[in-house]
């Protein structure tokens, strides 16, 4: 059986694998928020979902658009105030793992979700830190999930808003009451993981049809591979299924919302 | 105790020129009918603080009311940039604003301590993070216990916060459900504060843990019905999401935007 | 998640001789079936942690279970002292105490910087007061920001918490309601927890801002209906203030205490 | 008319006089809460009482026993968690009056509910500080409510739990951001008020049928007397029923709840 799917679908699927039912899942809007909403309606029914804007442990039907749609809180346990929920659940250690999506990374797993080019005169300004610089340190561990280009994977980040390792791959050494950093990455090309000792970035996985050609002309930075490279399974139609009719769940939804 | 005053009166008697102002609401009841009055009696040089700088600063900071924008995320949820921010930072139209920017947990914690009456916040934040070089307003402190290196931010202390809540009784008691984000901080952080809400009512059926702000906490109540609209209010509306989408295209282009902010608020008065 | 297990399973499992033990319920909810079932099972050497540590750990000290109490007030409120408290203050039985104490803002403050998992709280407090003479937790600091000078204390970190709520449903998560106290940070600021609930329910029938502890947040549930008593459990039965009362006369003679412990402790099993 | 009146009578209805319908007051319990609602159901009818467990604006039918008692929850405007009390109102800076009890007070109106005696051989050990050491300096003034005698009127307190004026009448000199401190404390002889120079405490006013001896034999320091002393006002008829009502029906409800 060979089935058809997009490079972003496979992203959304593989990332969502990488959730188990007994996580407590931190999620970052966009893609993460759609990868673990997937991983809670396939493999990980048990999921706890928590957002930022205080929804504790939340399921809902259609991904929300914004961190704080209707949706997060009428289907949550409860729903606490932005400031309890950074400093109780997440700071307090409550949190397994953070799911980020970010604009930049860099080898070290660095995030930047600021600005192209200099702070004071920026090229191209982003939205900024968000949660994310307290998540990637008061999680357990981190997942980061983007799209993998030229344009997103460069050697140093141009801004460092969220910690991955630093800028010398040491940022988390002897820092105490923090978490693991990130673990892996996922991408529409392949998964990533620190090497053990120099945290830099190495291929662990490259998913169905993709070349370590593709991998390396969409990095910017001499991209190293594990020494036993493996590919990542491919979607099954469970997952397709159930991903393609959350996401028109989903646009039908918004699009109806007037 | 709470003033009932019309959005009008309210906005021309507490907010001034120059003052600094916190409107807030985390993608729940945002005060956009406060942020139109605010634009209609062209405030200018306000410092604007939020967490979330979405719509409702986009269109002020394209009206030109704002000096200074201190903030932790700047974007449209789920749809992209504030066009009209970008256009301000980068460009400098229609004039050029300063910016001060934190993450979310550091910005949560500086309203807390705000609302503690606090100088400073304390949290273990910003480890490995550029923005300390960039903000004046984070330090770091060591624990007299541990010896822990901590950040610390200078607490929010606005001179007018603004909020809209679900309802207010006659006494000025105001309820605020659902996702409550920073709503009951800022309010209690402020010097003054303006609660716009969507009615007025004998009795707020609250729970007896529910979020209530007392009459003698709030400064102005104003009674403005889809006031948070295109946000939503929990039990009154849902949010337009369609809208959001839309208004990347508005805002992308300033002449898009100056005919919708003269269509949509200019030509249209307060409640 | 949250096991399910009996009380006596309970508090065999997790309060060991010697833990560091925080029972909270801040007049309402007072786990007092959980108090009688540590006595019961004779641990000793705790370190007990209360803001207001009234009957429940009167009791708890005259049967001989603690070494350490660490509190902000001792007494019965409305009566008078504790005399199973000051007996072994003053005079040693049935063991001598050693006791740390700080003010309510403190010790509040230092449960919700356990919850938040910072080692120190910063407050505006103990100003002018001998409290910080006797009590080494208690340090000042001085705000990078304004210079004023702070209180700090240590935060709170027990290795058990135990409350009484109202319900939990049958996937483990709390309802708590009404003085809703310090009980969510004692919980999320200790290692384990155990709560005692009125009733086990199919759904908690919570509001949407409700005190809900989620069952991820929680070690062990352990059902004992009026296990507040004599304390309240809103919604369920009121306080029983003529025993507060009696408990006056009861406590002032160790013989009488000891007659009642072992009518009302000893020869009752937990439920 | 002559009403026929207890000195505790006096003392409460004196008590309760201090307090008006403007005020937000941060309620001790004990005496301190029997005058608040006398006041409340008197002459300060939209008085907004407080009380440490978090009930916010309460309005109970009965005197509570303890200071969470049901009936301060259920008459409430809302409840929150002692922290947020002790942060947000207390600290925030909402307090208007502070209104305490104590075991000790000295001449410079520090108060001791801490022991009598060493602290580490206590000859009696008192229940400790409670809220009072931060209602002191967070309420924007504060209240005292005790009975006269020479061991409550020391010149020194054993401990000082809670400032007054220090130990020298400046403890409060050049502290940013606190309130005034001790504006009024209300006795069953007398009204005494801190020297606005000095701190120390000076009476004002006589109760009806107490005389100068009366305060000097109660008072252990050379009690100073306003240069024009007054004569407090006697206790009216409604001021007497409404009091004795309201305690009457604390008296059965208490009895009665088993």
């Amino acid at each position: 059986m060979s089935l058809e799917f997009t490079s972003s679908e496979m992203m959304s699927v593989t990332a969502a694998r990488a959730l188990t039912s007994e996580m407590t899942c931190f999620v970052g809007i966009g893609l993460p928020s759609e990868a673990a909403n997937l991983a809670r309606l396939t493999h990980a029914p048990d999921i706890t979902l928590i957002y930022e804007s205080g929804t504790l442990q939340t399921r809902p039907d259609v991904l929300p658009l914004s961190i704080g749609d209707g949706e997060l809180c009428e289907s949550a346990l409860t729903t606490v105030s932005v400031p309890e929920m950074f400093r109780y659940w997440l700071q307090g250690g409550h949190v397994s793992v953070g799911f980020l999506g970010t604009a930049q990374i860099d080898r070290y797993a660095n995030l930047n979700t600021t600005l192209i080019g200099d702070y004071r005169a920026p090229k191209v300004r982003l939205p900024g830190g968000g949660g994310a610089p307290e998540i990637a340190t008061n999680a357990k561990e981190v997942f980061v999930t983007l799209k993998h280009s030229k344009r997103t994977f460069v050697k140093d980040v141009d801004f460092l808003t969220t910690v991955g390792f630093g800028r010398d791959g040491k940022a988390r050494d002897n820092v105490p009451n923090i978490g693991r950093g990130p673990t892996i990455v996922i991408t529409d090309l392949c998964i990533l993981k620190p090497d053990p000792e120099t945290k830099e970035l190495v291929v662990h996985l490259l998913h169905p049809n993709v070349t370590r050609e593709d991998v390396i002309n969409a990095t910017g930075w001499e991209i190293r591979f594990a020494d036993e490279l493996g590919t990542t399974p491919a979607p099954t139609a469970e997952e397709l299924e159930i991903l393609r009719s959350l996401k028109a769940r989903t646009d039908a939804h918004h699009a109806g919302q007037q | 105790m709470a003033e009932f005053l019309s959005l009008r009166e309210a906005v021309s008697r507490y907010i001034n020129d120059g003052d600094t102002v916190a409107m807030e609401g985390f993608t729940h009841l945002i005060p956009f009918a406060a942020g139109h009055e605010v634009i209609r009696q062209k405030k200018r040089d306000l410092t604007l603080i939020r967490m979330t700088p979405d719509l409702v600063y986009d269109q002020m900071i394209g009206a030109g009311c704002a000096k200074k924008l201190i903030f932790s995320w700047g974007g449209n949820p789920g749809v992209g940039s504030l066009h009209r921010l970008r256009d301000a930072l980068e460009n400098g139209w229609p004039n050029s604003i300063e910016i001060l920017e934190h993450s979310h947990a550091a910005m949560a914690c500086a309203y807390d301590a705000g609302a503690a009456g606090l100088p400073l916040a304390v949290l273990r934040g910003y480890i490995g993070s550029d923005l300390p070089k960039v903000n004046d307003q984070i330090k770091f402190i060591d624990c007299p216990f541990t010896g822990e290196r901590l950040a610390a931010v200078r607490s929010v202390r606005p001179d007018v916060a603004v909020i809209h809540a679900q309802r207010a009784d006659r006494n000025g008691n105001v309820l605020i459900e659902g996702i409550v984000g920073i709503q009951k901080e800022v309010v209690l952080a402020a010097k003054r504060s303006i609660v716009t809400v969507e009615e007025i009512v004998d009795n707020l059926d609250a729970g007896v843990n529910a979020c209530v702000l007392p009459s003698w906490a709030v400064t102005a109540i104003a009674e403005a019905p889809k006031g948070a609209s295109p946000s939503y209010a929990l039990g009154y509306y849902d949010r337009d999401n369609a809208f959001y989408k839309e208004w990347d295209g508005i805002a992308r282009d300033r002449e898009a935007f100056q005919a919708w902010l003269e269509a949509n608020v200019f030509e249209k008065g307060a409640a």
